[in-house]
């Protein structure tokens, strides 16, 4: 039953990209859309059918074939549910249908074989994110893993006619691709060092390994690799810079892949490791601090930033940077917890945003809005919703969520990183709050007419064919979100406010249900295939009595802590209130005053041409001119082509010794007559 | 006191005889009339080849000069194939040329008496008699197109080294004759069997002084000056010919004289035939890049397989004597059907022996083309051609015995000399400039004897083994 | 069973040469001949992967005849679970080589089809020879057609090119052919008889002195063919060079000829010798991988630009091979297979590209991907198999190779898995260049899509890529008793020696 | 007596002469002679060796030296007449068409 | 020691005329010299016991081949060495070539001398073993000629004849016969 999970959207993608040409657009949305609700459904009945399994025992597992068998090598497709993978397939199947709806309705400009083809994308990775997902080692994992690469990067590149479009998908692909390398390495590490790549099993062996405190051992290498991996996915630092320039994709793509979805699947991996990664302090703690980093760094990034997919581009990178921070302190729960919410107003905020981008036909600068609040009255409140949830706003969502990831960073000791997630929450607050602002509130600005050469002509894949849309004229009037799009709007606003209810603290006399949910995901289980014995030194209930009991003492940290980051997001949503709607000239003249300050900010740190001038440039010209140009055509070809000269220039010189003149080939005969009997005489 | 048998003497005489009836049809035939002269010397040559096929393995010696052991008859019939197909190549080729049709075949044959000569006999006198015969039967045929101020000089050219190399050999045999006393061959490896460990500085020279003659003759270098010109100046099949004929029997001769009688010497002679093997197959593949004209590339070819032939003979083992014999018979077919193809495509007026003028031939004449491709293939030693058979069977000679040396500079210099055969190939199929030469039509014979050619040296290229147990068994009975 | 194999193109070729065709007006009659031998042909050898015994290691479908009895030359035949994919590979790619080169080669049909049937049946002979000396003699052949393919239907620079691959191969292969006879020579001093044939050899003891020399005569021409780094130069200029059909067949099959020499003769002969020099040979085929993908970066030239991806892919299997363990030589097995799929089809395309618009520069396309939309996905399709995506055929392969070359020595593991990355970069944006972004050259905009004969061909790539990546132990099963029979044989020669240095 | 060596010394002395001559002399007649010179040091050489060696065998290989000279010669000189005919010239640097 | 007397002054000459025949410039006077070179060595066989071969060096060197020489001479008009213009094209045909020949030959003669110098068996006085008698015999030599050597002997026939149909095709005018 596993398989038919993933199985449905693949049937999808193989409809719609084989037949897609042929199909209406009504029918190629509606295939895809019923190949991923046939997902959803199957997800949830296996969810309830794990759920209804005692706690310890809440593993779905189906081998499909033997895959790759050489040698001691043996990988099975196999698929395996348990809660870890339970939160995450109705998150991935749930939003992603949501998507999907929406999708049917921003995409209606396309062609038909575009459509089709956007939507067989879609679907393909969906299917690719469920094997990510349910794959239960490694190796299945990384289909999964670089399969979302892929569809990433034809989902990025969908409007290809844009260079800046096909640019930014191939740099997200190649930038995935170095996460990889490591990925791999340390997948080979992890082979040669435990003979395994099943998670479980892996688990199982390392649960029976001492924690390599102070130690850079083994395991701490491997999970050192598999971070770098995950890094390249999750958009960290410092391999963060693809996400971005992703936003050249459709806004719903966006959405989906890289806010909800696929960036995610690095947290997503350091929990499946779970074991592995808390037997690797070391590790651990880079993982934090890496995750700390990119949080602030892209913060402050998404505070000056024009483009309103950009900020929320950076918001992502920074909330991811929240979710490594929580796995980094061992808060595996918190960081699943976190990537959970944020999956529902991420995507809320970014399907909002792509209503705001349909309504304006692509504008996407928030410089050139404002005043929408009135003309697209679902957008305005649901994306609302979603900015209060991911400021922190106490009782939604995402208040829950990023309050644990903090408590538990305080609370395992890490001051400094509590820190950095405080300011980053405020400069969440702040610059979510000034987008909602300068997007929504005060004067309309611009025409509301994108087309004006920026760029972004979503939609309209062929310039020379556009044909005015009769919904879409243009003029004052700006149309709401149509059905299909509010309805993803409304039911995201929902789960927004609602989400965080299943894992309320216990400070707040919640149960922390997810917490408890996932607890077994994140040890060694007893019930791991083949290997046994283990499981007794890592008792497993352990966890969960970390989650159940908590003194008083405790409560009242949480309690504390809970409040100032309260205020901290008030605050911030009031400073954003002050400075954009209030005193918009503060905003300038900060930025006049520090310039190199903003401009800095503005230009992101300058990684990007940090990185095209250290890396990509040298590597360029040194291939070009030193190695292609230099070594292969002068040096190897070079003596290839010399030895033939060289042949040729003996061959001429030879070949004048045989002048014609008759005595002198007599005296060429006796020379070698006299040398003959010289050697013979002189011997 | 004669000797009772006649027997060894039989195949050179029915070539003789074939000569003569030759040259009597041609000076008693009445003008206008046309004689098949041609077809005479094929029935005398045949007539060889099947008197020695009589003789296989019975060791018959006449006169006690003339032994037709195996190996004297395995070359015997090389010598008759490429007697036969140098006569169907010529057919056309003295008609078009206005050549005088008796002397012309009347040489011919009696310088394949002469080689034959040298290839059995058992007596350094007879063999110097031989390859006198031999060499001024050629000498004449390069020079039979009086009109021709290039192939005049090359018979002088030739005739003038020739004769200076033949003073050398004559007195390489003098101090042979004066130390051992005898010129019988058999008599002189017992002289110096005796004599191996003395150091008589005498043998020495005449040892030296022989060798210079033989390899004068297979044109090794340092004594191959004359080759490029002899063989560009003379008419496209008198150099098939003495490419082909005049190398296998002065090979046969140099193999019986220095690995019979001066075998106990060979620890003197093999070095310096080590360089000079060396020497001839890198100056023949080097050389041979820089040539445009397709005859003179071929005569450096035709060095260059002197030095392999004297990778074989530096080897010395049974493989590398059997080798020998093989390689020639290898060589002998593809060099003429090489030298063939330029003949049938000369005229008159125009040679048409320069590279360029093979622009283009695949389309004009394709099966020429293709003809002349497997003989180039052959002579670069590609499978699946005789050619690479041969070369083959010289090197493992080399490597048996330990001459890795010589069998990589072998290898490496028939990879250089591969480049001017495609050379010849790339002109033929790949060049985008247009023909500009007219080919002639192709006569019937030529066509035949080329087919001939081909079929013989693919089919020898993929099932040696009859002629490979030959040429074992020919070496088998006398070395 | 397998002479069928190999003398059915052979025979095929025959059969065109009857047909008179000097007017051109036969074209078609010979084309489908030739096809339909070809196709013929890859039926026999999927007869011949049916009728195999995965379980066995030990050689199938063997025929000995005795050839040159004198020194002990057998025609001996056989198959092993390498071999097998090796002429089946071969067998498939033929046929889609032909059908590419109908729409690209419209003079001298005939000729090119009796020189495409001959490669085949020389390919597959190289594959089969059980025998040192067969083996020689079709490894030499296979040049000739190559040669004539590249140099009269190759583009402007094809005859320096046709020469160079032909002199450059051989001047390898020479001194191959000395190291064979050495190895004849020493087993007719160890038994008293020579002998080629390749089992007998096995079991010769051979002095490590000598292994050496023999192993680095056989390695060069192997490394030539291969092409390692830096024996490579040839390969740009002859795939460049030739014709669509040509390069198809040169990067799909005749590399393979090198990295299937190294598994059968240079490491199983040589064990100690193999030992010595592995990590050498290693080095330069993670140095061939890295710069392999690093100058195919920079190209100009799609052609050239796939041709420098073989080197960096063909860099994998010789890692493979140096690991010498059972996932690294099977992985390096699997990545000849797959490299012959996935670059074959790039060749494919690219000539298809090169067919419709007479050149091969990048910069002279872009935004083909509105014009052509299959040939598009299908180019997409190859390029994600060619750069290792999991679910295609190239992931397994790399994989393997990795594996193997990590549990040997992690260092190589390391560096060659930059090409992972630098592969991504260098297809994808050629991928890019190509096909994205806005139609800039008019001719562009009315280039045909795919035909129904190239649909044919690029499917049954595409597919063939999907299965290998979906199922790859319907590749694996059949060759591993052999890969480790092999792995065994080294390993154990291996041991031997450390025993013997230690006294 | 007079040693054999002393006859091989003088033949040897003419062997050399006649390969000056043919080295020396830019006329073709004249180095046919040089030819013919030193075949006659070599039929000294044949004559006091079976002088020597008390055996007829030498003046009998001398004969048929002699014949092979005359044979040479006569071939020898028709060329040059075949080749004074095209270039009215007996110098051997004169004839340098074939060459490299 | 008459014997030795003659010996020296027939090789004295024999060598004096040689080095003079290739000292002409005149062809003709090399002809003639060359005749007396031959003669001298006729003497030097009739020194050795060699009457016969004196005989027919003089019948047929010096009377046969050496008037087919002169006949050439004199058909060809006797022209003197010519052409100063051949010699300076190339280098190699300088007279420098020349002198490097005789240089060589000069070797030669040192290498020739020294091998026989150090060979012990050529110090025997050459009348060895056997009396003069036996080997100037001319019966024996005809015997012998149509023994031992008969084959040779008949060879020979066909190398005149090859010679003769050289001769005659190379000479003969154009056109005589087609």
């Amino acid at each position: 039953m596993l398989a038919l999970i993933p199985l449905f959207p693949f049937i999808g993608f193989l409809i719609n990209a084989t037949m897609g040409r042929r199909l209406s657009k009504g029918l190629s949305g509606a295939v895809a859309c019923a190949a991923i609700i046939a997902s959803f459904a199957v997800a949830v009945m296996s969810v309830l059918q794990i759920a209804g399994m005692p706690a310890d025992a809440r593993v779905l597992e189906q081998v499909v074939y033997t895959w790759i068998a050489s040698g001691d090598l043996s990988l099975d497709m196999t698929f395996r549910l348990d809660p870890l993978g339970a939160v995450m397939i109705l998150v991935i199947t749930g939003i992603g249908s949501l998507i999907h709806i929406y999708s049917t309705a921003y995409m209606h400009d396309e062609i038909d074989s575009e459509f089709a083809r956007y939507f067989s994308y879609l679907n393909l990775f969906a299917a690719f994110m469920l094997v990510l997902v349910l794959g239960a080692n490694f190796v299945v994992m990384f289909v999964g893993w670089e399969g979302v690469g892929l569809c990433s990067y034809l989902l990025i590149g969908f409007w290809f006619k844009k260079q800046s479009a096909s640019d930014a998908g191939k740099k997200a692909f190649v930038v995935n691709r170095i996460g990889d390398y490591a990925f791999v390495l340390g997948m080979l590490f992890l082979f040669t060092q435990f003979g395994t790549l099943d998670f479980a099993r892996l688990a199982t062996i390392a649960s029976a390994m001492p924690v390599e405190e102070g130690v850079f051992g083994a395991i701490s290498i491997a999970t050192l690799l598999l971070f770098i991996g995950a890094t390249g996915k999750s958009a960290q630092i410092p391999l963060y810079t693809w996400l971005p320039d992703a936003m050249e994709g459709p806004t719903p793509v966006s959405a989906l892949i890289h806010a909800a979805t696929m960036v995610t699947a690095g947290v997503y991996m350091i929990g499946r490791n779970a074991v592995l990664f808390s037997h690797a302090p070391e590790t651990l703690f880079i993982v934090a601090v890496i995750g700390a980093a990119t949080a602030l760094m892209a913060g402050t990034i998404g505070l000056v930033q024009n483009d309103i997919k950009r900020v929320l581009a950076y918001s992502t990178v920074s909330q991811l940077g929240l979710m490594f921070l929580a796995m980094g302190v061992g808060a595996f729960g918190a960081g699943i917890f976190h990537l959970y919410t944020h999956a529902f107003f991420k995507a809320l905020l970014f399907l909002g945003s792509g209503a705001v981008i349909h309504a304006l036909h692509g504008e996407q600068d928030i410089r050139n809005m404002g005043g929408l609040k009135k003309f697209l009255p679902v957008t305005y409140w649901t994306f609302l919703i979603g900015s209060l949830a991911i400021a922190g706003v106490p009782f939604l969502s995402g208040f829950f969520s990023k309050d644990e990831i903090l408590y538990e960073t305080f609370h395992e000791g890490h001051t400094m990183l509590w820190l950095v997630g405080a300011i980053t929450s405020f400069l969440t607050a702040t610059y979510m709050f000034r987008l909602v602002f300068l997007t929504f509130h005060g004067e309309r600005k611009g025409s509301g007419i994108g087309d004006q050469g920026s760029g972004h002509d979503h939609g309209h894949a062929d310039p020379g064919s556009l044909i005015p849309d009769p919904g879409h004229a243009h003029g004052s009037h700006l149309h709401d979100a149509p059905p299909a799009m509010a309805l993803a709007l409304i039911v995201l606003a929902i789960g927004s406010v609602l989400a965080g209810y299943i894992g309320v603290p216990h400070a707040l006399g919640g149960h922390n249900q997810l917490a408890a949910w996932l607890a077994p995901s994140f040890q060694a289980s007893a019930a791991a295939p083949g290997v046994g014995g283990g499981a007794e030194l890592f008792p497993q209930a352990e966890a969960a009595e970390e989650a159940e009991v908590i003194s008083e003492e405790e409560a009242a940290l949480e309690l504390t802590l809970m409040g100032v980051s309260s205020a901290i997001a008030i605050g911030g949503i009031l400073l954003a209130a002050f400075i954009w709607l209030k005193r918009r000239s503060i905003a300038d003249g900060m930025a006049h005053r520090f310039g190199g300050l903003h401009r800095l900010l503005l230009n992101k740190y300058y990684v990007d041409e940090m990185y095209d001038a250290t890396v990509v440039n040298p590597i360029h010209v040194v291939s070009r001119d030193a190695l292609w140009r230099g070594f292969d055509v002068r040096v190897v070809d070079g003596a290839v082509n010399g030895t033939a000269a060289i042949v040729a220039a003996g061959s001429n010189l030879l070949r004048r010794l045989q002048t014609g003149s008759v005595r002198a080939y007599a005296s060429s005969m006796f020379v070698g007559v006299v040398v003959i009997l010289g050697y013979y005489l002189w011997r | 006191m004669f000797h009772s048998s006649f027997d060894a003497v039989v195949p050179m005489l029915c070539v003789a005889l074939a000569a003569l009836a030759v040259m009597g049809a041609e000076a008693f035939r009445s003008r206008g009339e046309t004689m098949p002269v041609g077809g005479l010397g094929i029935v005398g040559l045949i007539g060889a080849a099947v008197s020695s096929a009589l003789l296989w393995n019975r060791n018959a010696i006449s006169f006690g000069v003339i032994v037709a052991d195996n190996f004297a008859l395995f070359v015997t019939i090389t010598l008759v194939i490429v007697g036969i197909l140098t006569i169907m190549f010529s057919s056309p080729v003295v008609k078009r040329d206005g050549l005088p049709k008796g002397d012309f075949y009347a040489l011919i044959l009696f310088s394949i008496v002469g080689m034959m000569m040298m290839a059995s006999a058992n007596d350094l006198l007879v063999i110097f008699i031989g390859l006198e015969i031999m060499s001024i039967a050629v000498y004449v045929l390069t020079g039979i197109r009086r009109d021709d101020p290039r192939a005049t000089e090359a018979a002088f050219k030739y005739f003038l080294l020739g004769a200076f190399s033949s003073a050398f050999f004559l007195y390489g045999i003098a101090f042979t004759y004066g130390l051992a006393g005898t010129t019988r061959l058999d008599r002189i490896g017992a002289f110096l069997a005796a004599q191996s460990m003395s150091d008589n500085r005498l043998i020495l020279v005449a040892l030296g002084l022989l060798l210079v003659g033989f390899a004068f003759k297979i044109s090794a270098v340092p004594f191959h000056m004359w080759t490029p010109d002899a063989y560009e100046g003379a008419p496209a099949i008198v150099t098939g010919f003495m490419s082909t004929g005049v190398k296998a029997a002065a090979f046969a001769a140099f193999a019986r004289v220095f690995l019979s009688a001066f075998e106990p010497f060979s620890g003197e002679w093999a070095p310096i035939v080590w360089w000079i093997a060396v020497a001839t197959m890198i100056l023949g593949t080097v050389v041979g890049v820089a040539q445009s004209n397709l005859k003179r590339m071929l005569a450096y070819s035709s060095i260059a397989h002197g030095g392999y032939l004297l990778v074989g003979l530096v080897a010395a083992n049974q493989v590398g004597k059997a080798a020998i014999l093989f390689y020639l018979l290898a060589y002998a077919v593809t060099n003429l059907a090489a030298f063939g193809v330029i003949a049938l495509l000369g005229t008159k007026n125009a040679a048409n022996d320069e590279l360029r003028d093979y622009a283009g031939l695949w389309h004009s004449r394709p099966a020429l083309a293709g003809l002349m491709t497997v003989c180039l293939l052959s002579l670069g030693g590609l499978p699946p051609t005789v050619g690479f058979i041969g070369k083959w069977y010289i090197f493992s000679a080399a490597v048996g015995a330990g001459y890795y040396g010589l069998a990589i500079i072998g290898v490496l210099t028939s990879v250089i000399s591969v480049f001017f055969y495609l050379r010849v190939v790339v002109m033929m199929y790949m060049s985008d400039q247009p023909a500009t030469v007219v080919f002639p039509p192709v006569s019937t014979v030529g066509m035949a004897a080329l087919v001939a050619s081909i079929v013989v040296i693919l089919a020898l290229g993929i099932l040696p083994t009859p002629v490979l147990n030959l040429a074992a068994e020919s070496i088998a009975t006398i070395f | 069973m397998l002479t069928l194999s190999w003398l059915l193109p052979l025979a095929g070729a025959l059969l065109v040469m009857l047909v008179p065709n000097a007017d051109g007006r036969r074209d078609g009659v010979i084309r489908w001949l030739s096809l339909a031998a070809a196709v013929a042909t890859f039926g026999v050898t999927m007869a011949i992967w049916f009728g195999f015994d995965s379980e066995s290691a030990s050689f199938q479908f063997v025929e000995r005849v005795p050839w040159i009895p004198a020194f002990g030359i057998d025609y001996f035949i056989g198959v092993d679970g390498i071999s097998l994919l090796l002429v089946v590979l071969t067998g498939f790619l033929t046929p889609i080589a032909l059908l590419s080169s109908w729409g690209s080669i419209n003079r001298k049909v005939k000729e090119f089809s009796i020189f495409m049937l001959a490669l085949e049946a020389a390919m597959i002979g190289v594959f089969l020879s059980l025998d040192l000396f067969l083996f020689y003699v079709f490894w030499d052949a296979m040049l000739i057609p190559m040669y004539f393919l590249i140099g009269i239907w190759g583009y402007d620079q094809r005859v320096y090119a046709a020469i160079k691959f032909m002199l450059y191969t051989m001047a390898g292969s020479v001194l191959m052919l000395i190291a064979i006879l050495g190895l004849a020579y020493l087993h007719s001093s160890a038994t008293g008889a020579y002998s080629f044939d390749l089992l007998k050899l096995y079991a010769l003891d051979i002095a490590p002195q000598t292994q050496m020399w023999f192993f680095l005569a056989f390695t060069l021409a192997f490394a030539i063919k291969v092409p390692l780094f830096p024996f490579h130069t040839w390969l740009p200029d002859a795939h460049v060079q030739a014709p669509t059909a040509g390069s198809v067949i040169l990067a799909g099959v005749l590399l393979k000829m090198g990295t299937y020499g190294l598994l059968r003769f240079s490491f199983p002969l040589f064990p100690e010798a193999a030992t010595y020099f592995a990590p050498w040979l290693a080095v330069l085929a993670v140095v061939g991988i890295v710069y392999g993908a690093l100058v195919a970066m920079v190209q100009p030239d799609m052609k050239k630009l796939v041709a420098y991806s073989s080197v960096s892919h063909l860099g994998f299997v010789v890692l493979g091979i140096c690991a010498m363990n059972v996932q690294g030589v099977q992985g390096a097995v699997y990545q000849m297979l797959a490299h012959g799929v996935s670059t074959g089809g790039l060749f494919l395309i690219v000539g298809m590209l090169s067919d419709r618009r007479h050149t091969r520069l990048i910069s002279e396309f872009g935004g083909l991907k509105a014009v052509a939309p299959k040939l598009t996905a299908a180019f997409l399709i190859i390029t994600l198999a060619s750069i290792g995506l999991p679910g295609l055929n190239g992931f397994i392969g790399e994989f393997l190779i990795l594996l193997g070359a990590f549990r040997w020595d992690p260092r190589f593991a390391v560096v060659a898995g930059l090409g992972v990355i630098l592969s991504a970069v260098y297809m994808l944006w050629m991928f890019q260049r190509v096909f994205y972004g806005p139609v800039t050259h008019a001719e562009n905009a009315t280039m045909r899509d795919l035909v129904p004969r190239e649909w044919v061909s690029v499917v049954a790539l595409c597919g063939i890529a999907l299965v290998m990546g979906i199922l790859p132990s319907l590749f694996l099963r059949p060759m591993e008793a052999s890969v480790e029979a092999l792995v065994q044989r080294v390993q154990t020669a291996q041991t031997l020696r450390v025993q013997r240095t230690e006294p | 007596m007079i040693p054999l060596g002393h006859y091989l010394i003088v033949s040897a002395i003419l062997f050399a002469i006649g390969t000056c001559g043919v080295f020396l002399r830019r006329n073709l007649i004249t180095i046919l002679l040089s030819i013919e010179i030193m075949l006659n040091a070599v039929n000294l050489t044949f004559i006091a060796f079976a002088r020597q060696h008390g055996s007829v065998d030498g003046q009998i290989i001398v004969f048929f030296v002699m014949t092979v000279a005359a044979a040479e010669a006569a071939v020898g000189l028709a060329i040059v007449i075949g080749l004074f005919r095209h270039r009215e010239s007996l110098n051997p640097d004169a004839f340098t068409l074939l060459k490299w | 020691m008459p014997e030795t007397l003659i010996f020296y002054l027939l090789s004295g000459l024999a060598i004096l005329t040689s080095a003079l025949v290739i000292g002409q410039r005149n062809p003709m006077y090399s002809v003639m010299l060359l005749i007396a070179s031959f003669g001298a060595l006729a003497g030097l066989y009739v020194t050795l016991d060699a009457p016969f071969v004196a005989v027919a060096q003089i019948i047929i060197y010096a009377g046969a081949i050496m008037v087919l020489f002169l006949f050439v001479v004199m058909l060809l008009n006797a022209p003197h060495e010519d052409g100063a213009e051949w010699d300076r094209a190339h280098p190699l045909r300088q007279p420098g070539v020349g002198r490097f020949g005789a240089l060589l030959a000069l070797l030669l003669v040192v290498q020739l001398a020294w091998a026989l110098l150090r060979t012990g068996s050529v110090d025997v006085p050459v009348t060895g073993a056997v009396d003069a008698e036996t080997i100037s015999s001319v019966r024996l030599v005809g015997r012998t000629l149509f023994t031992d050597y008969v084959f040779a002997f008949e060879a020979t026939s066909i190398l005149i004849l090859v010679a003769m149909v050289g001769a005659v095709v190379l000479a003969h005018r154009e056109g005589d016969r087609g």
